[in-house]
């Protein structure tokens, strides 16, 4: 044989010449109907397939860490509701517990529950988003609406008590910003069970599918060492099989006065997982919402603050499990009326430091369902 | 050749008003007129079943949704299509700089042509259809598999890589599911002897075919909604992944028309699969025509209903059901039907 | 949360200062893959004060350093809502700590932001980059010297002021 | 069985197919808001004392408050003025008011904010001061605010 012929057969010359591949860099986001808001990743594709991605975040940068510098403790806290917009009335109460560490302030029992309530209801909101728009990231367009639909009560009650729909700024430091409306607590009772037949609607349409099945089952699976390693919180790490919810391990406001269980997932912590464990974790916040409206006690909903409120010099760190997994609130004090620092810690951040390590060697498809399980929020990511 | 140098001297002549010797060489001057009159009639049915589907469409993925759809524009929503229409025809229609133009402005007339041309081919009714082929259904898919190259073009004319991953994906899937669904039909075809989509339906005047294919059945709404490119199997436009997938970068008028090809497309497919399977305009007490629309959108009604339960599969388990699962069936399919048509004849007429 | 006294036993060169655990930031690796060893600890974040500005507007006696640089960890095995944090003092004039990224895979973009934000320079590690600000943003926003512009929710107002009007201040302008 | 999950999921959406529908109908029928909602301001400027605490407690400096002292150094009030563009409608201008009960500054449920040009986001509330000293001011809100909305 001929070197030239030889040459002809050498696999590596095929490979080489006639089926040389390129690959190319596909920029998904900011503007892209499935990154949640203005994320953008940079992949190198070849194919489908993703080689390497990189985070491109920072486009909803608005600065508030800056921006509490400027306003006095009570000012600010409308704005920790623009922080994680899918879950506001959680955000300030992580602010309320790190102000009342700083300074000492103890809550009264009734504002505690109706925290308790109000928090929870935001939970089963937040996390109607996530399962809502990780259907709709499928095409499961109905799904969708029947998951918007039980978030729409949920609305309503919030509305009810703060005026606000989405971005509520009811708990405030001392206690909660006003007394329930009345007959606001039966209305919210009936609303349970509506959002409970919802959902089950939603969870037969999709759990059960086996396309979702599909593309969900063994998509992406992070360990619970990965998990750790990077830094996961919230539904993202029980659903990798740690148990960890401060809610229960080590419970704050009044949580250890209400029967739950933690959810938890002991398996691959795949997509599905994560889709599961916030589906468990739902019917875990109505039981919790229903005890604490039965138990609702009397009295004030607010601790005497004065509007001019100065704490004394010092540091004050707050960890709360808000939806999206742990938020921190670090608030450090020079004895003004100004927070001298005000530092968020926030769970998402951390969620997509991962996506970097996970994208290669996935498709489009699996990374756009990644994505979506990893339920990221861009306005607490970008700040 | 020679005959078809007649053929065309006949035509001209034709023109000039005068018969030759017989009808039977006059008869291309006639085919020429009605096949103008066919032409009109098969745009006419083309634009009202888009006008009609667009709104079924979106009205029905409300009602699914707990939504009413779009109610505001004329009685039920109804002028909303009109409306839409009016919007998109006033909008700027941008080439991208980038774009190969030929390509790009050539791939929405060839999908809208490759639609217009199925509607062309199915029989309406007894007496009504616009071309009698006598292998009509070999026709009918040889033109929807058209439907590829069109997508491709503009996937590849765009220039845009969400749209070229959309494009390749189409052809991937729409080739693969070529196979189930001819497979599917050549059941019928042997059922009924005929590639003649009349003789199909002449052939089901007592017993329509889903009776006697019910597995086929099956296999060809499977291999439909993909070949319409509709959930589960929108993979070409999955919005999530490829924002629009081959029409990312059309705008306006060009937009329009693969919007609306795609809800031609479904009733043409549509029909094809009332004319198969449910026995085409065959029916009591009303005239055939009727019987036929009222299948149509009975079986687009269905076709919807999944379109709006699922979600999209994922690239590798579509392919694998393809290969692996439809093709295999619908292989058996065959087989057992040609065991059961022997059988049938050697048990009622004698012979094998 | 475990014994904080038997923790700052563990880690090297950790001493303990009215309850919270300083180390000098050229130890901070090795104090950070101790406390990995001590095992069920997660990074969770990492915050940056800046300190000496909080130390003059006190009158109280100026820390150590400049920048109050802290590794907060989560206890995963007694899953406490008390934080091990780990803080190091940082001079002004070139505040740098090296990286604990080969150690907690989180800290890469807890490091990004710190450095964006505060201006800390992290070293020994790749691709220290700005990640919340854009790339060709200039100054670190979260430094107390970082001056931001001052603007009005009225400028139209301000502007069309008519002569002589009388201000919100009650001051003829 | 495989695709009994399909199967099961066509069955609810059947059954959502024929259920009443939930879509509200706004424009015609405008939702009936509960009392607490953060829609749009009102503003009583007869009551207004000019303490400026809104002013003072608004985290986004969106409230304006203009006035002059009077013969007796009594502070008067002349113009209110708020940028709803910059509104975060947190409500801590109505919780610092000091005319308690029905307070000067409250919320009210119109939440149809849009609007064609920029300068009609903000809100002019002006207390006329008629010849006769104890005349009825207006209460009505001025020309800028009164102009057409766009729909």
């Amino acid at each position: 044989m001929s070197d030239l012929k030889k040459e002809a057969f050498d696999s590596d010359a095929l490979e080489s010449d006639l089926f040389e591949t390129q690959e190319f860099v596909l920029n998904l986001g900011p503007q892209h109907p499935s990154t949640h808001g203005v994320y953008r990743a940079r992949l190198v594709l070849n194919g489908e397939t993703i080689v390497s991605a990189e985070n491109k975040i920072g486009y909803l940068h608005r600065g508030i860490e800056k921006i509490a510098e400027g306003l006095t403790y009570a000012q600010f806290a409308p704005y920790t509701t623009r922080f994680d917009y899918c879950s506001g009335a959680l955000q300030p109460w992580a602010y309320a517990l790190a102000l009342e560490t700083l300074g000492g302030i103890e809550v009264p029992e009734r504002a505690e529950y109706l925290r308790v309530i109000v928090g929870e209801l935001q939970r089963v909101a937040s996390h109607l988003i996530m399962i809502a728009s990780f259907a709709l990231d499928f095409g499961a367009w109905t799904p969708w609406a029947y998951a918007f639909n039980a978030r729409e009560g949920i609305n309503n009650l919030l509305e009810e008590i703060s005026g606000s729909r989405m971005l509520v700024n009811y708990i405030v430091y001392g206690g909660v910003n006003a007394e329930v409306p009345e007959g606001w607590v039966e209305r919210a009772k009936a609303e349970l069970d509506k959002i409970l037949y919802r959902l089950d609607d939603f969870d037969k349409v999709l759990s059960g599918n086996e396309i979702f099945l599909g593309r969900t089952k063994g998509i992406v699976p992070v360990s619970a060492e990965e998990a750790i390693e990077w830094g996961f919180t919230g539904a993202n790490l029980r659903a990798s099989g740690v148990a960890f919810d401060l809610r229960k391990t080590s419970p704050y406001s009044v949580y250890d006065r209400f029967a739950f269980d933690m959810a938890v997932i002991k398996g691959e912590g795949d997509c599905f997982d994560r889709y599961w464990l916030r589906m468990m974790e739902m019917r875990e916040s109505v039981k919790i919402v229903r005890q604490a409206l039965e138990k609702l006690p009397a009295g004030e909903c607010r601790a005497k603050v004065s509007k001019v409120w100065r704490p004394a010099a010092g540091e004050g760190y707050a960890l709360v499990e808000a939806a999206r997994g742990v938020q921190g609130y670090q608030v450090v004090s020079d004895g003004s009326t100004k927070p001298f620092r005000v530092h968020m810690r926030s769970p998402s951040f951390c969620h997509i430091g991962i996506i970097p390590a996970k994208a290669p060697g996935i498709t489009i498809q699996d990374f756009i369902s990644f994505m979506a399980s990893l339920d990221f929020v861009l306005g607490e990511i970008d700040r | 050749m020679v005959d078809f140098l007649t053929a065309l001297f006949n035509f001209w002549q034709g023109f000039w008003g005068v018969p030759k010797t017989s009808l039977a060489e006059a008869l291309p001057w006639m085919d020429i007129l009605w096949a103008f009159v066919y032409l009109i009639g098969a745009f006419v049915l083309w634009a009202v079943n888009v006008i009609i589907l667009i709104w079924l469409e979106r009205r029905v993925a409300g009602f699914f949704s707990e939504r009413v759809g779009p109610n505001r524009v004329g009685p039920l929503g109804l002028l909303q299509p009109i409306n839409d229409a009016i919007k998109i025809l006033s909008k700027e229609s941008v080439i991208p700089q980038a774009a190969d133009k030929f390509i790009y402005m050539a791939a929405p007339l060839l999908i809208m042509t490759i639609s217009v041309t199925m509607y062309g081919l199915l029989p309406y009714g007894p007496g009504i259809r616009p071309i009698s082929l006598n292998v009509g259904i070999l026709f009918f898919l040889a033109v929807s598999s058209t439907t590829t190259i069109a997508v491709l073009m503009a996937g590849w004319g765009s220039n845009n890589k969400y749209s070229l991953l959309g494009g390749m994906r189409t052809v991937a899937q729409i080739i693969s599911y070529e196979i189930p669904m001819a497979l599917s039909i050549i059941g019928i075809v042997m059922l009924s002897g005929s590639l003649d989509l009349g003789a199909i339906t002449d052939a089901q005047k007592n017993l329509w075919n889903i009776v006697l294919q019910p597995i086929a059945f099956v296999i060809f709404v499977i291999s439909a909604q993909a070949e319409l490119t509709r959930s589960p199997f929108d993979m070409t436009e999955a919005e999530q992944e490829f924002v629009a997938g081959y029409h990312t970068e059309y705008m306006g008028m060009r937009f329009a028309l693969f919007f609306m090809a795609e809800y031609a497309n479904l009733f043409a497919m549509a029909a094809l699969g009332v004319i198969l399977f449910l026995g085409g305009s065959n029916g009591p007490f009303l005239p055939g025509w009727i019987w036929f629309i009222l299948k149509t959108y009975a079986f687009i009604m269905f076709l919807l209903w999944i379109r709006w339960t699922l979600l999209r599969i994922r690239v590798n388990r579509m392919m694998m059901l393809n290969w692996k699962v439809l093709i295999p069936i619908s292989l058996v399919n065959l087989l057992l039907t040609g065991v059961g048509i022997k059988l049938w004849q050697y048990f009622t007429e004698g012979r094998v | 949360m475990r014994d904080l006294n038997v923790i700052a036993a563990a880690l090297p060169g950790v001493e303990m200062k009215d309850g919270i655990l300083v180390v000098s930031a050229d130890r901070v690796p090795a104090a950070v893959a101790a406390v990995k060893k001590l095992g069920d600890f997660m990074l969770f974040d990492i915050t940056c004060v800046d300190r000496p500005a909080l130390a003059a507007a006190e009158g109280v006696q100026a820390s150590p350093g400049s920048f109050e640089l802290a590794w907060r960890f989560m206890d995963l095995r007694e899953n406490s809502r008390e934080v091990l944090t780990l803080k190091a003092f940082l001079d002004r004039a070139d505040p740098s700590a090296p990286s604990v990224m080969d150690i907690f895979k989180s800290a890469d973009v807890l490091e990004r932001e710190v450095w964006d934000l505060m201006g800390i320079r992290f070293t020994g590690r790749e691709k220290l980059e700005r990640i919340l600000c854009r790339d060709d943003f200039e100054g670190h926003p979260l430094r107390k010297d970082f001056v931001m512009p001052k603007r009005s929710r009225f400028p139209e107002a301000d502007k069309a002021a008519p002569e002589g009007a009388v201000d919100g201040r009650g001051v003829k302008a | 069985m495989f695709g009994l999950g399909i199967l099961k999921g066509m069955g609810i959406t059947l059954k959502r197919f024929w259920m009443p529908k939930i879509t509200e109908r706004y424009p015609e029928v405008m939702p009936d808001l509960p009392q607490r909602s953060k829609g749009s301001f009102t503003f009583n400027v007869d009551t207004c004392t000019s303490c400026e605490l809104c002013s003072m407690a608004c985290p986004n400096g969106v409230i304006k408050v203009e006035w002059h002292k009077d013969e007796a150094g009594k502070k008067r009030l002349d113009r209110y003025r708020m940028n709803l563009g910059h509104c975060l409608f947190c409500g801590l201008c109505v919780e610092a008011c000091p005319t308690k009960p029905q307070t000067t500054i409250a919320f009210q449920g119109d939440f149809e904010l849009g609007c064609w040009m920029k300068q009609d986001i903000y809100r002019n509330w002006t207390k006329e001061y008629p010849a006769a000293p104890a005349g009825v001011s207006a209460s009505q809100p001025d020309a800028t605010q009164a102009a057409p909305k766009g729909e």
